[in-house]
């Protein structure tokens, strides 16, 4: 049976990094959200429990019209900011209004997901309604991000700002200290709205930016969880070293590896190149090989595999680079590139210097192409430079990331468009066939339909691979045994709020 | 301080006392044998020493560089440098004991307390860091158990008796804020402090100018007969040796050669090294002769010493028996040993050494136009100067100030004075290594004072230098031949390397040399050697004038003859004209035809050299020359002693006036206010109020 | 002394603008954009003129020049600008990390004074003994052996031992000397190594010099008894090439314990260097860049103080 | 850094062995360092596996007869990995020295020899680079460079680490170069109307070379050991190229209890191999020139 949970106790977990500021809208890490998110509340969040569904946060209800372009939401009462002021609909209108059109000197990079709403009316302080332009299959979810925290409207109304700097929140725990480069303090917050809420007494973040730091803090006890991922060998080594006092959760994560060709280079705006290039990787032994020493695993298409709309086994077996047959596939990317009149092929590999899983895929690749007589410089980058590099078009072949918070295909298939569409498409490739079908799935609401579509989409994109999935991360997060109410999810970014969190007492 | 007053001027009453002890021996030093165990095999500095010094008496050890004087006094301190440098064999016994005997503690005890030691640098042998008093009164303290107020009042008494004034204050500084003439008294001081029974001076005032060196041997002598303390000087200086030493002991090559009274020494030397040594240095008491007898090539290896007699591969008396037997050291007088298969035949004029001619150098016209006429020539330098807690402040030292001159072709012109007094730097601007701050410099009637590098290159070929240290101013990455080489290639007085390389060969004849050393590097040389292949390269450019500076001063005794003569050969050979710079009056007259006397940067005399000798105007050119002294014992035995008291002032801060007439004994007001103009008087030039 | 000091201190500041010119040049050719990295470093796809925009609001559209004299105007009054990663004030940033590492370096240099002198003394006064070889292989090992892996040893065999590691988080000496302690010793023994083997190296050499001296032979012929001849009249001479030495490497620690840092997971300013410069955060870099230059110079002045007091021909002056 | 003016005999044929005698040890350094350069010319030989190839069949193995060091987390041959390793640190370490040291060099000798407001402008420039830690200096020009990969080797990482150098070369170069100008054999050429390009190359470089190959063989030391440093933190060569600090980066040191292999051989190498260098240098000094300190 279910243990009851019990109050009390502080849970202590790392972080890689400190929140470069604490603004949730303008920021698409992870770091803002595991260590400021707890301090706040969203309209909606995913329900853990049945991912990829929603549930309510500060919406008690809500509903949408038949025709998709009204989503109506009544709020919990009584709710408070952790001055004491109560939030009201008014605050989430000011909230919504800075993230679909952020004034001066704001960043909101949700800027593009919300561009869809018309308008946003507060027909009473407990309800609030938005007007869509179009309808949007994916908004449910989108309304259900993490990112989305709700800010007091007087704060925002004296300075647009005021959240970068500081944190006024209404979720489970109140700020208490941070201790820039050090750690961060959450106290439980007494008012908080959900009744019995949170379990914890508070919580408290190391930011601990090397992994080896990080898995020597948590054998040495000085942390209990961490919740994005460790690396399966430090699986191995936290259980020797602890046996059953840690615990792991396992899942496909909605992360993955992408090689990028760079279409305005010759010889890779040839799509034989790029095709030969695609099929020399052997995914099917990368994932069974890597997944013991790097956090990838899974081998996937476009959707992550065991997601919504996913590519089923069979159906990623055809396509290209996919195959069972390795060898047979080597030989054609030999063809092709013999065709392509540069069977000695050399580039260079720009990758992110990032030791987990970046350098091991790096490495893997390079063996990779290695085998079909293609000599490949492995070329690591700083994060920054990696990241001009990729956006600048300064490079041949790049090992790019996807990271889908959300993962309707709305916002996942995005950066396989056309690159003067997608801004998120490094390899400046233009495929309006492509452009064509997105649109379409981004506005299809029939299941049935939109998978046919995704699929065909897909297809094209293997086919031309301009960008092509390599691997998709695995996510294994460790934590002291006595963690409880913490559940697994494909994203490092959901269900962080540590609401449902408590500590079991200590055995012995 | 003058401390010609200070010292006692009959001596008579206190030899006696001295000497009242009888033939008791203090130290006596018996077949000593010191080896040092080096990486490129055993050095036997000392071989079978024997010496013995009595209380109150002055022994002088005299020798070449590296026969092994340091190393056989130091080995009666037990400070021979370890784990190297180790007594093989021997006794030295001290009042009865033998020292060798001891243990390191009982040794100490003695160091300090019962021996003395007074070094050869006095720049280098006081801590820097430590005040003056601490180092005088440490001695005290540690072997007299005296209380810190009873050695400082000690101490007082100490600096006061060497000649330093204000001493109570001067305890409480450091050794930089002394002269180097202060440091060497400081270092009698500690010397003197536990009245020792003995005094090992190593070389105390080679370091130091004439004149204080003179006031500092003085005293040394002064205090060791007034206190009864025997004294060991070591030195190279015979004229030091004549003035001061009742005993003589002449080494050669790890042995004692000779030894026996100072009179015995110089008036009958029986061993063919003391009498060469003796005839090869210039001096000032005789007439000057054109040649001065040399002891050929150089000191043996002491690793590997030729078996006979030590000396016969340089020995213009060496007979079969020479080269085959080494002879003992035997008795050839009272208490006058030798060790000489020929000193009977030295002793009965059976021995002769060849005298060479006293040709008289061909006359100088002096009326055609000089070759470099040097006029109102200043240099300064500015120097930051430190003055107090961190702050400093620009100075200008005014290293020459209103230099004139003129020098003919074919002469030879010395210019002498004591260190600091800008000699160098004349020579130095006159090659336009420094630029001259006012003045001319007329070479062949071309004035350079004001030429640029570029436009020097045609004229450094006829203008050029021999250096003073032989050991540095040669290219150690560069073999000799190329460093010969290397100016007649550039300046293209030869056209091909093989045309280079015959003159290569030939200058390296003249100057005495084998033309198989051109493959070699210099540190392969001996110093004479390097002072020869300086003198090469010079030649090389044919040129007409040859500044040397200072070409001898760092030689040995014996070098230093053949490199004069070397000089005198070759300027008649090559037709050269010289600028010689010295320290050494005796040298200087010995070269030179006309002489400049300079002091703090100006000229105070100019004569012809036997003028300036025979009737020094100037009372500074009368101190140098006092000051002096000369290797006859008799003669120094006559000469009252009259060194210059004080010392030279620092050139950042001249003195106002006349510059001497800090030290001047005839300075009156005016001296002290007016500079004194150049005048021509009885064929000197002087610059003095007096004269 | 003041007027010393007051001199000294104005010949600084053309150090310090070479160093803030050079910094400030390297750092705009650097490729990458902490722009491009705060809002896509994560995946985030922002529009280009969101882009833009950002960039407008840290300044660094500015022409290099008017960038360049806005610093210098804030370096003059003390304000080293705002960390564009944080946008918190650098100086706020870089309070937070000197403590702890100042802390290593002191401890570092404490621990290199403990063992190098000894050490040092020793095998120069054993010279060429077993024991002065066998000091050589320690002090050479202590050149060899890298920081970071002997950190890593430490925090492994910690581990390995005890399950246990030094506690994270940086307390005050003050607060919890315990914590403290058993936070930074670790660290410190690690660079204390290092630098204990580049102090007695210099210890040994130059004791083996002073030894040679005249003086020490006069003082010997003095009959001082040996250790006053060690201990007074070589080690304060000894001392003055030392006191360099320990001057340099105290301050080369300051910016130095990048690697160490971590290693060990310590909060300092080395690893806020580190992250700053991954981050193209200019404004950071140049900050500690500039700190890490005035601690230097500061050092130095006070290495020539320290010179001065063991030096009596600098005291006093020449003559 | 004091330095005397190094009157060092040249020492041609019998150099080697008259040091070999003198030096015992050093000479035992200088056989290792030679071992280091064959092992890293000969690599392709020696090695019992391509350092390159991955094998997912044998992750983490002990030291065998096949893998003498054992595998790492990729199932590489660790000691094949460990050898190559050698190449890389030592045309890094090598290069970097060299390039630093011949600029450094050049310079120092050349302020030392013209002095005046010349040398006292480089000079403050060199007091400016000082002023900077090396790490912190090789960190920021890494980043400011990138990376410039020719035939194999990182340009910009050996500029990068040879910068550093520069400016502590110079400067003991040049109060050796300020020594030699006071020489008078540097008078004697100057007197001699020889050119200044003449007098710096043939009269001054020669004389600063005791120093200089001092200084070089000890910053070879050093620039392995900064190789390392910044490999270890990622700023340095980039996978799968095998480099020792490389080998140590990462989570190299998670394998502590299943691999610890994967961690000691690497250290060990840059451990050894620093401390041959700088024992080397040692001996070279003190047979050169006792009374340089570095
Ligand atoms: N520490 C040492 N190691 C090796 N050889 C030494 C050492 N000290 C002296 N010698 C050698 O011993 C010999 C005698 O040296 P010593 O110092 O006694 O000469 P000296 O007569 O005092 O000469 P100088 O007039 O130059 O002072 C020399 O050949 C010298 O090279
Ligand atoms: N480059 C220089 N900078 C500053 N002062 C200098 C310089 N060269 C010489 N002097 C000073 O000028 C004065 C004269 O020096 P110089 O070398 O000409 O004397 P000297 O007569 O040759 O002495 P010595 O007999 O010691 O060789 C000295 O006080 C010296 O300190
Ligand atoms: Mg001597
Ligand atoms: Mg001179």
């Amino acid at each position: 049976q279910a243990p009851q949970p019990t109050r009390g106790g502080t849970l202590n977990f790392a972080v890689v990094s400190d929140p470069p500021n604490y603004d949730c809208h303008g920021h698409e890490t992870y770091v803002v959200v595991q260590s400021v998110g707890p301090f706040y509340s969203t309209l909606l969040k995913f329900d853990m429990s049945r991912y990829p569904e929603v549930k309510g946060d500060l919406a008690k209800s809500w509903s949408v019209s038949a025709d998709g372009l009204t989503y109506t939401f009544e709020l919990n009462p009584g709710v408070t900011f952790h001055d004491g002021s109560p939030l009201t609909s008014a605050d989430i209108k000011a909230t919504y209004e800075r993230l679909r059109a952020p004034p001066a000197g704001v960043v909101s990079l949700r800027q593009a997901t919300f561009a869809d709403i018309a308008s946003i009316e507060t027909p009473s302080p407990t309800q609030i309604v938005f007007k869509l332009s179009a309808a949007n299959p994916a908004m449910l979810q989108n309304f259900a991000s993490p990112y989305n925290c709700v800010y007091s409207a007087a704060k925002l109304a004296q300075d647009p700002r005021f959240p970068v700097q500081n944190i006024l929140g209404s979720g489970a725990f109140r700020f208490v200290e941070h201790v820039r480069g050090s750690h961060l303090v959450g106290q439980r917050y007494d008012k908080y709205f959900v009744d019995g809420r949170p379990y914890l007494d508070g919580f408290r973040i190391a930011f601990i930016p090397q992994a080896t730091a990080m898995l020597n803090a948590m054998q040495g006890g000085q942390i209990q969880a961490e919740f994005r991922t460790v690396g399966p060998a430090d699986r191995a080594r936290l259980e020797q070293a602890l046996g059953n006092k840690i615990k792991f959760s396992e899942a496909t994560w909605s992360t993955g590896l992408i090689v990028a060709f760079n279409t305005e280079k010759p010889p890779f705006n040839d799509v034989r190149v790029r095709r030969a290039l695609s099929m020399a990787i052997d995914r099917n032994a990368g994932s069974v090989g890597l997944r013991r020493t790097s956090i990838l695993r899974a081998v996937g298409g476009l959707v992550r595999p065991g997601a919504p709309f996913s590519a089923s086994a069979e159906e990623l077996a055809s396509l290209p680079g996919f195959g069972r047959d390795i060898a047979a596939s080597r030989a054609e990317a030999r063809k092709l590139l013999a065709e392509a009149g540069v069977s000695n092929l050399t580039f260079a590999l720009v990758n992110r210097a990032v030791p987990q899983p970046y350098t091991p895929a790096g490495i893997f690749l390079v063996d990779q192409w290695r085998q079909i007589g293609v000599t490949v410089e492995h070329r690591q980058l700083e994060t920054s430079p990696y990241v001009q590099a990729v956006r600048a078009g300064n490079f041949d072949v790049a090992l790019d990331f996807q990271n889908q918070v959300l993962e309707d295909p709305t916002y996942t298939l995005l950066r396989y468009i056309s690159a003067d569409k997608s801004p998120e498409n490094p390899s400046k490739g233009i495929d309006r066939q492509l452009d064509q079908t997105f649109e379409r799935i981004t506005r299809e609401t029939n299941v049935q339909a939109r998978t046919q579509l995704i699929r065909a989409f897909e297809k094209r994109v293997m086919e031309q691979a301009y960008q092509v999935p390599f691997l998709w991360w695995n996510r294994l997060v460790a934590m002291d045994t006595r963690v409880m109410g913490w559940n697994m999810s494909p994203s490092h970014v959901h269900g962080q709020d540590l609401v449902d969190v408590w500590l079991a007492p200590a055995t012995n | 301080m003058a401390l010609a007053e200070t010292a006692a001027p009959e001596t008579g009453g206190v030899t006696a006392v001295a000497h009242g002890k009888g033939d008791e021996v203090l130290l006596s030093v018996r077949d000593l044998h010191v080896h040092f165990h080096t990486s490129r095999g055993i050095v036997r500095a000392v071989e079978g020493v024997s010496y013995e010094v009595r209380p109150g008496e002055v022994l002088a050890i005299v020798g070449e560089s590296g026969c092994g004087k340091s190393v056989s006094s130091l080995a009666v301190m037990g400070l021979l440098a370890k784990p190297a440098g180790r007594v093989e064999k021997g006794e030295i016994i001290f009042d009865g004991r033998d020292l060798l005997k001891l243990s390191g503690e009982d040794m100490r005890a003695i160091r300090g307390r019962d021996i003395a030691m007074i070094f050869q640098e006095p720049m280098t042998s006081l801590n820097p860091v430590l005040t003056i008093g601490l180092q005088v009164m440490e001695p005290l303290l540690i072997h007299l158990a005296m209380t810190e107020a009873q050695a400082r009042a000690r101490a007082v008494e100490l600096l006061t008796l060497v000649g330093i004034t204000d001493p109570d204050r001067r305890l409480d500084q450091y050794p930089h804020q002394m002269s180097g003439g202060m440091r060497q008294r400081i270092m009698i001081a500690i010397g003197l402090a536990c009245n020792p029974k003995l005094i090992i001076a190593d070389e105390p005032t080679t370091a130091l100018d004439v004149t204080i060196q003179a006031q500092i041997l003085e005293l040394m002598k002064d205090l060791s007969r007034r206190l009864g303390i025997a004294m060991v000087i070591i030195t190279h200086n015979l004229g030091i040796v004549a003035r001061y030493a009742d005993r003589v002991a002449v080494m050669y090559a790890a042995r004692i050669v000779e030894t026996g009274s100072a009179d015995d020494i110089f008036l009958k030397p029986r061993h063919p090294y003391a009498v060469g040594l003796m005839r090869s240095v210039p001096r000032l008491d005789r007439p000057r002769g054109a040649r001065l007898q040399t002891i050929e090539g150089m000191p043996p290896d002491l690793r590997n010493p030729p078996v006979g007699c030590r000396f016969a591969p340089r020995c213009p008396l060496k007979i079969a028996v020479c080269e085959a037997q080494a002879p003992d050291l035997l008795g050839v007088g009272p208490a006058h040993f030798a060790r000489c298969h020929r000193s009977a035949d030295l002793a009965a004029g059976l021995a002769v050494f060849a005298e060479e001619g006293t040709a008289p150098s061909a006359a100088i016209d002096y009326t055609g136009a000089p070759i470099l006429a040097v006029e109102g020539l200043k240099t300064h330098f500015w120097v930051s100067r430190k003055t107090s807690w961190f702050s400093s402040e620009l100075a200008t030292v005014k290293a020459v100030d209103d230099v004139s001159f003129a020098i003919r072709k074919g002469e030879t012109l010395g210019l002498v004075g004591e260190s600091g007094c800008g000699k160098t730097t004349v020579g130095r601007t006159v090659l336009r290594l420094e630029n001259p701050t006012e003045g001319a410099i007329r070479f062949e009637g071309q004035d350079l004072a004001h030429l640029s590098q570029k436009e020097l290159r045609p004229v450094r070929r006829r203008m050029q230098v021999v250096f003073q240290d032989p050991f540095s101013s040669l290219n150690p990455r560069m073999t000799v031949g190329d460093i010969i080489a290397e100016p007649m290639l550039v300046h293209g007085i030869a056209a091909t390397k093989a045309e280079a390389r015959a003159r290569v060969d030939d200058y390296l004849t003249r100057v005495g040399l084998f033309p198989y050393m051109a493959e070699r590097y210099p540190h392969e040389m001996s110093g004479g050697q390097r002072q020869r292949i300086g003198i090469a390269r010079a030649l090389a450019f044919e040129p007409q004038l040859i500044v040397c500076d200072e070409p001898v001063s760092a030689l040995d005794v014996s070098i230093q003859g053949q490199v004069i003569n070397l000089l005198e050969d070759l300027k008649r050979q090559f037709d050269l004209t010289f600028l010689f710079i010295a320290h050494d009056l005796a040298v200087v007259r010995h070269i030179s035809d006309r002489i400049i006397v300079m002091y703090l940067g100006r000229i105070m005399e100019v004569a012809d050299r036997d003028a300036l000798y025979a009737e020094p105007l100037h009372p500074y050119t009368r101190a140098l020359l006092d000051a002096a002294p000369v290797p006859d014992p008799v003669k120094e035995r006559g000469r009252k002693p009259r060194a210059l008291a004080g010392e030279i002032p620092s050139p950042l801060n001249p003195p106002k006036g006349c510059v001497f007439h800090t030290r001047c004994p005839l300075a009156d007001d005016h001296c002290r206010t007016v500079v004194p103009a150049a005048r021509e008087l009885a064929g000197h030039v002087v610059a003095c109020h007096k004269a | 002394m003041g007027a010393y000091l007051a001199k000294r201190i104005l010949t600084m500041i053309p150090t310090l603008l070479g160093v803030a010119v050079l910094i400030f040049l390297m750092l705009r050719v650097v490729p990458g954009d902490i722009v491009e990295l705060k809002m896509r470093g994560d995946g985030g796809a922002p529009t280009v003129e969101q882009v833009q925009a950002e960039r407008v609001r840290l300044g660094l559209d500015k022409p290099l020049y008017q960038q360049f004299a806005g610093w210098m105007v804030g370096l003059v009054t003390l304000d080293l600008g705002k960390s564009m990663w944080t946008e918190q004030p650098v100086t706020q940033e870089i309070a937070g990390r000197l403590g702890l590492t100042l802390q290593v370096a002191i401890m570092a240099t404490i621990i290199a004074i403990l063992i190098a002198l000894p050490l040092g003394t020793l095998s120069a006064l054993y010279k060429d003994s077993w024991i002065d070889q066998a000091i050589r292989i320690v002090t050479i090992g202590g050149l060899a052996i890298p920081s970071f892996w002997l950190g890593m040893m430490i925090i492994v065999g910690l581990l390995f031992a005890f399950n246990w590691i030094p506690p994270m988080q940086y307390v005050p000496i003050w607060q919890d000397p315990l914590a403290n302690l058993s936070q930074l010793i670790w660290p410190a023994l690690a660079v204390g190594y290092r630098f204990s083997a580049v102090l007695a190296r210099m210890v040994r050499s130059s004791i083996v010099e002073v030894m040679r001296e005249d003086y020490i032979r006069t003082a010997r012929a003095k009959g001082v008894y040996e250790r006053l001849v060690v201990g007074r009249h070589a080690l304060r001479n000894a001392m003055l090439p030392a006191v360099t030495v320990i001057g340099l490497e105290f301050a080369f620690l300051i910016g130095g314990l990048v690697v160490t840092e971590q290693v060990f997971n310590l909060n300092g300013l080395g690893r806020l260097f580190v992250q700053a410069v991954t981050r193209s955060d200019f404004t950071m870099v140049q900050g500690i860049v500039m700190v890490i230059a005035v601690v230097f110079i500061v050092t130095n002045l006070i290495v020539d103080l320290a010179y001065a007091w063991l030096d009596p021909r600098i005291r006093y002056g020449g003559k | 850094m004091t330095l005397a003016i190094p009157q060092v005999p040249v020492r041609r044929l019998n150099g080697l062995l008259a040091f070999a005698k003198a030096q015992p040890v050093g000479a035992a350094c200088l056989g290792f360092i030679s071992a280091l350069i064959l092992a890293s010319v000969f690599a392709d030989w020696i090695v019992p596996n391509d350092p390159f190839t991955l094998d997912f069949g044998a992750l983490l193995m002990p030291p065998s007869w096949q893998y003498p060091f054992g595998t790492d987390n990729m199932g590489r041959c660790v000691f094949s990995r460990v050898v190559y390793g050698a190449r890389t640190a030592l045309v890094i370490g090598i290069l970097s020295s060299l390039v630093g040291s011949v600029v450094g060099g050049l310079v120092g000798v050349v302020q030392g020899y013209f002095g005046g407001r010349f040398d006292f402008y480089v000079s403050r420039f060199i007091d400016v680079l000082l002023s900077f830690p090396i790490i912190v200096l090789a960190v920021v020009v890494v980043a400011m460079l990138g990376k410039r990969v020719v035939g194999g080797v990182d340009l910009n990482l050996v500029v990068a680490i040879a910068i550093p150098i520069v400016p502590k070369v110079a400067r003991v170069v040049r109060s050796a170069a300020l020594s030699i100008r006071e020489m008078p054999y540097i008078d004697a050429a100057r007197a001699a109307g020889f050119t200044h390009q003449r007098i710096v190359l043939k009269h001054m470089v020669p004389n600063v070379f005791a120093p200089f190959i001092i200084m070089f063989t000890a910053f070879v030391a050093q620039a392995i050991l900064l190789e390392a440093s910044l490999s270890f933190l990622g700023l340095g060569v980039t996978e799968p190229t095998p480099a020792w600090g490389l080998m140590l980066a990462g989570n190299a040191a998670d394998f502590y209890r299943e691999a610890p292999w994967m961690i000691i051989f690497p250290g060990l190498a840059i451990s050894l191999s620093v401390f041959a260098f700088n024992l080397f240098g040692d001996a070279l000094r003190d047979h050169l020139d006792p009374r340089f300190k570095l």
